[in-house]
Parts: C-alpha cells; structure tokens; sequence
C-alpha cells in the first residue's frame, strides 16, 4: 500500500472537504503565540472553531428514549481534581456501589459524559479542567462537589483557588459540604438523571450560546493562556 | 447470481443473537466480578444502555478519514469472523456461509480488524493509542503462533480445514471432543484464548491505568459504539471457534450458549486473581508454554 | 548535643543558640558561613538527613531568615541553622550540590519568596504556580484576601442583620429605623 | 567528595550524551515521544503529573509537575487565629487528615508549654494508628491495582470504610475528623466502641490472609514487582527518604522508635524491615506494616484507661497570644517522616507555618530519578510503590 493510492488531488481534497464540512476548509489562523500559520483541519490538530450548538432530536419520543439512556449511563471522567477525590474509590467499592446506578469512570475525556469537579480548583487545575470539558462530547454533565465549588468554601481567601465554578464552565448540579459523604455524591447523581430525563440536561448548549463571556472570565484568571480558544 | 434470501435473512438473525448475547454476557461477567469483589454490580441492561447513549451522542469529530475507517474495519473483521463461523451444528440455516477450508480464512480475519483499528487509532495521535497498537500488534503476533500450531494439529488429526467437518467429526459422545483426543493442541489453543479476549493477565493493549485505554483513546459516540457493538460480536464468535474446534461444537443454541459461556468465563476466571504482564514477560511467555504444548501437539500426531 | 555546639563554637561565630528541647536546637550564624557550616556537619559529624528548608518573613526587620533543618540519624540530634538574608535583592548561595532535594526547596523559595538561588539547576522554572506576574505570594505584604477579591469573582454572602434592629424593623415597620445594618459576610 | 554521590543515572545506553552534559533528545527525529502521564490520568496517585520522554518503551527523561492543588495553606494559616488553623490545616493531606491534626497542634501546646492529659494522649495516638491502618488499606492492595488487580482494591475499600465508620462514631466526621485539636481531643470514645473495633480488626485479620494469597504469592506480582524500582542504600540520605522506603532498604528509621511521642514508648512494636529496596520488599514493608498497625490499635484499646481528662486549660482562644519561638515536631505517617516547622512572633496569629511531607523528596527529586531507563509500565507502580500524595508537596 503506497501513499499515492489514498492521495487526492488538492483540488479533490478541496472539493470533498467543503461538501462534507465546511469548517475544515484549509485556512489561515493566528496561534496564541501571535504567528500566522496555515492549517488543514483535516491533518492538523489545530482548532480555532467555535464550538456549535447542537440541537435536540426534534421527535419527542426519541428524545425522551434517548435521554433516558443518557441518564440511566452517566460516564464520568476519572480525573481527581481535587481532595473530594478520596470518596471517588468508595463510590466504586462494595459500600456504594455506584455501578447500581449506571454510573461508570471512564480514563478519557472523549468517553465520558459526567465530570465531577470534586472540590476546590486551583488555577493550573482549571486550565486542564476547561480542556478536558471542552474535550468532552455534547451532551455533557458537570457535577461540582462541596463548598469551595460554591463559593470557595474554606478557600475563599486563597490566592490561587477559584471561588465560583459556574463562572468558568456551566454546572448542573451542586453537591455541598466539605467534604460531601458518598451518600451525598449518589443523591447529587440522582438529581443530575432527574434533570437529564426532564430534558434539562442541555448546560452543553448554553456554554455554546454563553461562549463569549466564559471565555472572558477564564482567560481573567488564566495568565498564560497558550492553547487555543477552543479544544473541540 | 442468485442469491439465497432466505439464507441472508437467517445469517442476519443469527448476528442479531450473537450481537444481544455477547452484550448479555459482558453483563453477565461483570456482575460476576462485582459479585467477587462484593458488590452488587451493573444492572443486566447496562450494555445495551451504554450502546445506544454512544449511539445517541450528538457532536462528533475527525481526526481524518482513517480515522473514520477505523472501527468500520474492526466491525467488518469481528462480522466477517461471524459470516465464516458455522454456529448451530447440524443446521442448514446457522451455518452462515461457511465453506471448505474457512479455518484458514478464519485465522485471517482474526488478524483484520486489529489491522483496520491499527490504522485508524495511528491518525488519532494520541501516543496511548499507539503504544497500545504496538503492543497489542507484537501480542497477537504470538498468539498466533500456538494458536496456529493447535490448529495445524486438529487440521492434521481430523485431515480437513472445514470447521463444520471438524465438528462432525468431533459428534457422538463427549469423548470425541478434541480436548480428549489432542490434549496438548487444546491446552496450547486454551492459553492463547486467554491472549486473544485481553483480559488480564494479558490486558495490556487496554492496560487501564497504564496507557488508559490504548487504542481506543480517542474514538467516541458513534465510533465507540461500533466498536463495543464489534467487541460483543467478536467475543461470542471467538468463543464459538474454541467451542467448535476443541469442546465439539454446538448442535443448539442453548448449548452454543453454554459453551460459549464457559469459554469466555475462563478468561475472566483468570483474569480476576492475576495481575498484569509486562509486554515482553507476555510475549516470552506465549513463546514458552504454549509454543511447547502446540509444538508437542504437531510431534504427537 | 553540648560538646557537639562547643566544638562548632572554635570554629565558627554563633549566636542566638537556643534549646527548644534536648535534641534539637536552634542557633544563628552569618550568611558567609552557613553553607560551610552546613557541610562541615554533614561531611564531618554525620548529619546525614536533611530535613527542611525554610524561610521566615521578618518584615518589620526588612530581613528574611533561611532555616537549614538537620538531623543526625544515629544520635538522633536536630540542628536548625539560622541565616539571616537582606529582604531586597534577597539571593543566597545554593546548596544544591548537598543534597539532592535541596533543588526542589530552591524551587520553591524562589517561587514563593523570590528568593534567587544562583546556579541551582531548573530554579526559575514555575513549579507550584503557572503565569504569576504579581509579586511572590509568601511574601508579608502580599494580600492574598485582596488579590482573591479582585480576581476570583467572590459570591455575595448571605445578608446578615443586627437581630434587634432587624426585629423591631419587622415586628414594628411605622417606626423608623436609625440603626439598621446591613453589611455583607465574608 | 562530591564522587561518592553516584546521583547521574546509567546513560551508557540510548540516548547519547552531548558535549555540554545535555541529552541528545530530538523529538522531531520521532525516535523519542513526549508523554504526559497526569494530571487527568487514572493511574496517577492523586493530582500531579510526570512529564516522560520514552524511547520504545523506555524512559529516557522524567520531570514531575505540582502545583494543581496548590490552596496556599500556608499563607491561609499564616492571616488566621491559633484555633482557626486547626480546622484548615487538615485538608492539607487528605490521605491521613489526623497527622497534620496532631502535628499542629503539637506545635502549639509545645510553643506555649501546654502538657495534655494522659487520656488525651493514648485517644491521639488510637486515632493516629486508626488514620494509619485507614491509609494502608488503601496502599497494600492499590499496589496490586497498579498491575490490574483491582479485587484487593475492592475488599480493602471496604474495611477502609468500615474504619471511617469507627471514626464517624468517635469524631462525627468521616474524612476531615477535626479531632485533635491543641490542649486535648475533642471526645471520649463511645459506649460500646471497642467491641465494633475489634470486629472490625477480625475482618481486617481476615483480609490479611486473603491478600497474602492473592497479591503476595502470585507468580505474575512478584515478576511484575522484584527487581523493579530499586531504591540503592546510599539514596537514603542523599535524597532524603524516609518511612516505608527507607525500611524497605534495609535502614530502620521510625519516629516512633527513634524519637518518641505520645505513647508509642508503651506499646510493643518492631518496625519491619526488607532488604531489596525494591517494589515488592516496599509492599512487603506496608504488609506488615499493616498487621502491625492492627496489633497496635489493640494494644492501644487493652492499655488505655476507660475514663480521665481528655482537655488542658486553654488561653481563651479568641485572644490566644503565644511568646516568640519557633519549634519543629515530627510525627511517623505512613509515608515516613510527617514534621512541621511553626514560627511565633509574640501576636496571635502564627508568623509562619512550614509542613515538611515524605512525599516532598519521593516524588519530587526521587521519583525522576528512579524512573530514568525504567519501563512505562512500571511508572504507575512506582508512584504507587513510594506512596506518593500529591497534596502535602504543594500544600
């Protein structure tokens, strides 16, 4: 198998990509670090997309069907972000058992559907924490765990912890205390398939539509902001 | 050309067992493990439910067109493996499209759909997907080798390449299975299959907490959901090879079902109280046992 | 641990020698001679374990004091060795080449402190935080309630009321209210 | 001198050394890959990441990276009262809360010359070996979930929570006890504790032996573990390790044997000691640690006294002024030497507090060290091997 079989001409390779999509269109973008550069969205991971609002399946039933499934197999990113992290391994062993309830941890963002924020963020965390959202696929979930989520908790004097989650990325549900039991953390679950079933889970949507000022607040806080705007 | 309708009706209700069953029984084994570790475990719907969640995510992106490609070569592999796969024995409908020498065809399509996801994880570039591809590549790689050695030695005894023909002749009481007339071929196919569903000892393509996930790293909603819907297919259809060629083949669908129960169990069994090789310790160890026990088998005939 | 000190005296000038229990003292010396002092007690009297180094704000003295932490293993002494630094264009000699987790500590003063270690491998790289352009955090004069308030968007706290006031306002609303109020929780 | 400390790792094999001491490292002639390992990561041991260039499969440079839990505890601590540090400085390592507990308020009572109850003292050290075997629970079987073990995961977590049950009993808090608190603890042990504990102590007795069978004389775990990691016996002091890794080299250093506290003088107890210096011979350390620690709680249950004094006096802790000083008090966690450094300066507030964590050398300076030529599989197991928590490094 050599290379030339798969190769397309430009002109092909042009032609299809505006059929399919026409955001990957090969184009100039200007990268964080001020240099102009050309890219093909198609070869290159380099996104300066905006992200899209994705609508809701316009048939009711489906929709109800397919919410159901979404509540019922909540996947959640396995990402430690903070000292709510220690009741994580409970929720998964014998004296919760959170798999009852579909809930399940995924390694990767692309897989999961749920992040959980547990705890206080500090501002190199959220950096990773707004890419590994932004890496997620819609519809996705944010549960935030105790009180520093809220408003930084024990932490609200702390130079380098955020006081307000809901500021940087939409969240769905709250969980408070400091920090919340693994009894609390299956009730914010319930909660969260609750909102999902009722067709509120769409925080997804409203980042899209809210994009603007999300961006503004997190770049306030993030100093070196050396990635792109948006991560897919 | 004409084309058995009937035929194609009845081989595609057959993958639509096979599909549902191979779901059930990835619930099945993890309730079994949760029950081991105490806990109560997975509802027994789960699998299906996380199927059409995948189904049912709404954004997705590309990394490149073979990246597309990827879990479509994987699906056509574990398909193409059911396509060839005599199921029911003494059934003209649940035979598929088997034929004269499908082992051999068989053996390749083993082989395929670790190609097609090789190609496809490579362009997602994420280095865990290729360090899994890699390693997962030089594992089967191993596998092979007794796996194909068991095999030679049963296309050898029974002195055809056709599975329905191995069965047949494998018919008439439990003592005409193979595992009791080639001891040593069933023993050296019996580790390899241990290789070939990736549990552990032998997980580290996946290797959750190394390199989480391997190769499918990147792959996400519709794609992760063609390759578990693939993933459940594959797993019933390599049971059923096992049951085929060593444990006599199956003559209903509860007895396939049985069979391929036991087969897929003893993997899990395994995989539950033994940890993880490293990748050279698996490959020197599929080069050592059952490279002997195959090698055995091939001088005994 | 007193012979030990009345050795070290010959040699070199320390002050401030101060018992805080039997096994662990806390003593001063000029900042010429700390990281000579430093190895001669590991090269020579066997403190072997290097335990700690910190760093005090004297603000009101205009001076920081570096703690080198030691501990000898078998006679199970502590030494706390003292130095005081200028708080303007603070700079110490590195002791990197000690031990090994010196390096990490460097880091971390330099960061946190602004403390430069000259020669001390990777010390001005970030280490604990990312982009910092105020001044360094550990510092005394940096107010970490202030820089919170103006970054972070703080949550308005609950509305708390002075309990009689607030009483009198609702059960007796004709009168009027001259001490109401009405200030914001933290 | 300097040509005893053998710091500079094996390099007589790839990559090559250049001229200026630097590595030949070109990732653009793709024969080294640049892999993050963390922060969102399932096997990374709690919030850091280690930044690795492998060849193949092997290591060739390691850099770890903190400060993704970085609260500033001790510039927090710094502008709160005496009393108000107490509830904040736990969350300083969530692992083990009850140390950082016990060291503050250690600091304090020493600075300002408080002596505590006898009472007092053995409930401090009940919930400091209770807070041990809670953490060891974890790390013994997490060892074999750095090798897809995860069974003895699960039976651990579940005495794990059976442990944080006793506590909720005896503090009212499953996680963040606030229990120690300075000049005493906070409450008497319920009616009827002993008995709960010690049924708990059997199953625990009982998961021994089962995790014996499954971890320890497993063909694969001990290929996986032998050999791997090695910790030679001139890094001890070099880098500064303490606890468990150091035991495992065969150097015994507890602060519980070595320098005294509480009522560790009255309890009969060895701390183990293995050889190798390896993975398995730290696992087998935390093994028997883990019996250990099991006796001791119920020395500590037998020996303790029903009733007495659990509080000394206090200054009203609203205006509580201590005198200038400065103090350094250690404590033996589970990772090694736990030890805090507090600065008075005569106001009521502490001029400056300094916690000095195990993991502060393990995995900072040590764990890129040992990783240098060692298998990307193994990275994970490492971490794990040196209990690495993430928290006490940052603070």
């Amino acid at each position: 198998m050599t290379e030339d079989n798969f190769k397309m001409s430009n002109k092909q390779e042009e032609e299809v990509s505006k059929f399919f999509a026409p955001e990957n269109e090969k184009r100039k973008v200007e990268t964080p670090d001020g240099e102009i550069i050309e890219i093909n969205p198609l070869q290159d991971y380099f996104s300066d997309a905006r992200p899209k609002v994705h609508h809701p399946n316009t048939s009711k039933v489906v929709e109800k069907f397919l919410n159901w499934a979404r509540a019922e197999s909540l996947w959640v990113l396995g990402f430690g972000t903070g000292c709510g992290s220690i009741e994580i391994p409970p929720l998964l062993t014998p004296r919760f058992d959170a798999f009852r309830f579909g809930v399940q941890m995924r390694p990767t963002p692309r897989q999961s559907n749920v992040i959980i924020i547990s705890g206080y963020l500090a501002v190199k965390t959220l950096k990773r924490v707004i890419r590994s959202y932004e890496q997620m696929q819609n519809p996705k979930y944010v549960l935030a765990l105790g009180s520093c989520t809220i408003n930084g908790g024990m932490y609200f004097d702390s130079y380098n912890t955020i006081n307000r989650l809901d500021y940087y990325i939409p969240v769905d549900v709250y969980v408070a205390g400091c920090m919340p039991r693994p009894e609390a953390l299956l009730s914010g679950f319930g909660k969260l398939k609750e909102l999902i079933k009722a067709g509120k889970g769409e925080k997804a949507n409203e980042y899209v539509e809210k994009f603007d000022w999300y961006k503004a607040n997190q770049k306030k806080i993030i100093q070196d902001w050396n990635m792109p705007d948006y991560n897919w | 050309m004409n084309i058995d309708f009937n035929k194609l009706f009845f081989t595609f209700l057959g993958l639509m067992i096979v599909l549902n069953w191979g779901l059930l029984m990835s619930a099945l084994m993890r309730k079994i493990g949760a029950r081991v570790a105490k806990r109560y475990g997975i509802p027994w719907f789960q699998p299906w439910v996380d199927l059409v969640k995948n189904y049912a995510i709404r954004s997705q992106i590309t990394h490149g067109v073979m990246f597309y490609l990827g879990p479509v070569f994987r699906l056509s592999g574990g398909v193409g493996l059911f396509l060839f796969m005599p199921m029911v024995f003494g059934s003209d409908l649940w035979t598929n499209f088997s034929f004269k020498g499908d082992l051999i065809l068989i053996l390749y399509f083993q082989f395929f759909g670790m190609l097609g996801m090789a190609l496809g994880a490579g362009e997602g570039g994420q280095p865990h997907s290729f360090i899994g591809i890699s390693r997962g590549l030089s594992q089967f790689t191993t596998i092979e080798v007794p796996m194909t050695l068991a095999v030679i030695a049963i296309a050898v005894q029974y002195q055809t390449l056709s599975i329905s023909d191995i069965v047949a002749a494998q018919q008439g009481g439990i003592m005409n299975w193979t595992v009791f007339t080639n001891p040593f071929a069933t023993a050296a196919a019996m580790l390899s299959v241990l290789g070939a569903f990736g549990h552990s000892p032998f997980n580290l393509v996946k290797a959750p907490n190394e390199i989480p996930i391997g190769p499918p790293t990147e792959y996400h909603g519709t794609y992760l959901g063609v390759l578990r819907t693939n993933a459940a297919i594959l797993h019933v259809v390599e049971a059923v090879l096992f049951m085929n060629l060593f444990f006599g083949g199956a003559t209903t669908w509860i007895e396939l079902i049985v069979k391929s129960f036991l087969i897929y169990f003893w993997s899990v069994f395994v995989g539950m109280v033994f940890p993880r090789f490293r990748i050279e310790q698996s490959v020197a160890w599929f080069l050592k046992i059952p490279l002997i026990l195959g090698i055995i088998a091939i001088i005994l005939l | 641990m007193k012979d030990l000190l009345e050795r070290l005296n010959t040699k070199y000038n320390l002050t401030d020698i101060k018992y805080q229990r039997d096994n662990l003292v806390f003593l001063t010396i000029g900042k010429e001679n700390t990281i000579d002092l430093v190895t001669h007690l590991r090269d020579y009297e066997g403190f072997t374990h290097f335990v700690l180094l910190s760093c005090v704000d004297w603000i009101e003295e205009g001076k920081f004091q570096l703690t080198y932490f030691l501990n000898q293993p078998e006679r199970k002494y502590d030494i706390a060795i003292r130095t005081m630094i200028d708080r303007d264009n603070a700079e110490m000699v590195s002791a990197h080449h000690l031990w090994r987790q010196i390096t990490t500590y460097q880091r971390e003063l330099r960061e946190m402190y602004g403390i430069n270690f000259p020669g001390s491998p990777g010390v001005d790289e970030n280490f604990i935080l990312e982009g910092w352009d105020d001044i360094p955090p550990m510092r005394r004069e940096f107010d970490t309630k202030q820089y919170s308030e103006d970054t972070f968007f703080p949550r308005e706290g609950r509305k708390t009321h002075d309990p009689a006031s607030y009483m009198k306002e609702k059960l007796y609303p004709t009168e009027p209210t001259t001490d109401k109020v009405n200030k914001t929780d933290e | 001198m300097n040509n005893l400390f053998n710091w500079e790792p094996d390099r007589s094999k790839y990559p090559t050394v250049k001229d200026n001491g630097e590595l030949d490292v070109d990732l653009s002639s793709h024969k080294f890959t640049k892999l993050w390992v963390g922060p969102n990561h399932p096997g990374i041991t709690g919030n850091m990441a280690v930044e690795i260039t492998i060849s193949g499969d092997e290591i060739v440079q390691a850099k770890t990276h903190v400060g993704y839990l970085h609260r500033g505890f001790e510039k927090l601590i710094e502008r709160r009262l005496f009393i108000q540090g107490f509830p904040t400085c736990i969350r300083m390592c969530v692992a083990e809360p009850d140390y950082n507990e016990y060291i503050l308020s250690k600091s304090i009572e020493d600075l300002s010359g408080i002596e505590i109850p006898e009472m007092a003292e053995w409930l401090r050290t009940l919930a400091l070996e209770m807070a041990r075997l809670q953490s060891l629970l974890r790390t013994v079987p997490g060892q074999g979930g750095t090798f897809s073990l995860g069974l003895g995961v699960q039976w651990g977590m579940y005495l794990r929570d059976l442990i944080s049950d006793r506590f909720e009993e005896l503090t009212g808090a499953r996680i963040y006890h606030m229990y120690i608190l300075p000049g005493g603890v906070r409450g008497l042990l319920p009616d009827g504790f002993k008995a709960r504990m010690e049924e708990n102590l059997k199953l625990i007795d009982q998961f021994v032996i089962n995790i014996k069978k499954l971890m320890f004389d497993n063909v694969i775990f001990k290929k996986r573990a032998i050999g791997v990691g090695v910790i030679k016996k001139e890094w001890v002091d070099q880098f500064g390790i303490v606890g468990p890794n150091a035991r495992a080299v065969g150097i015994s250093r507890d602060i519980r044997k070595d320098y005294p506290y509480l009522k560790y003088q009255e309890l009969d107890f060895e701390p183990p000691i293995a050889k190798n210096g390896d993975i398995f011979a730290r696992s087998t350390v935390r093994y028997q640690e883990l019996i250990q620690t099991v006796d001791l709680i119920r020395q500590i249950m037998a020996k303790m006294p029903e009733k007495g004094d659990i509080k000394s006096p206090t200054p009203n802790v609203l205006h509580w002024k201590i005198a200038k000083g400065e103090t350094y008090i250690r404590s033996e966690s589970s990772r090694g030497e736990y030890g805090m450094y507090y600065v008075t300066d005569g106001s009521d507030k502490p001029r400056r507090i300094n916690l000095r964590g195990p993991s502060y050398n393990h995995a900072m300076s040590l764990l890129e060290h040992m990783l240098i030529n060692a298998n990307i599989s193994d990275v994970h197991a490492i971490m794990v091997s040196l209990q690495t928590c993430p928290p006490e490094i940052e603070r």
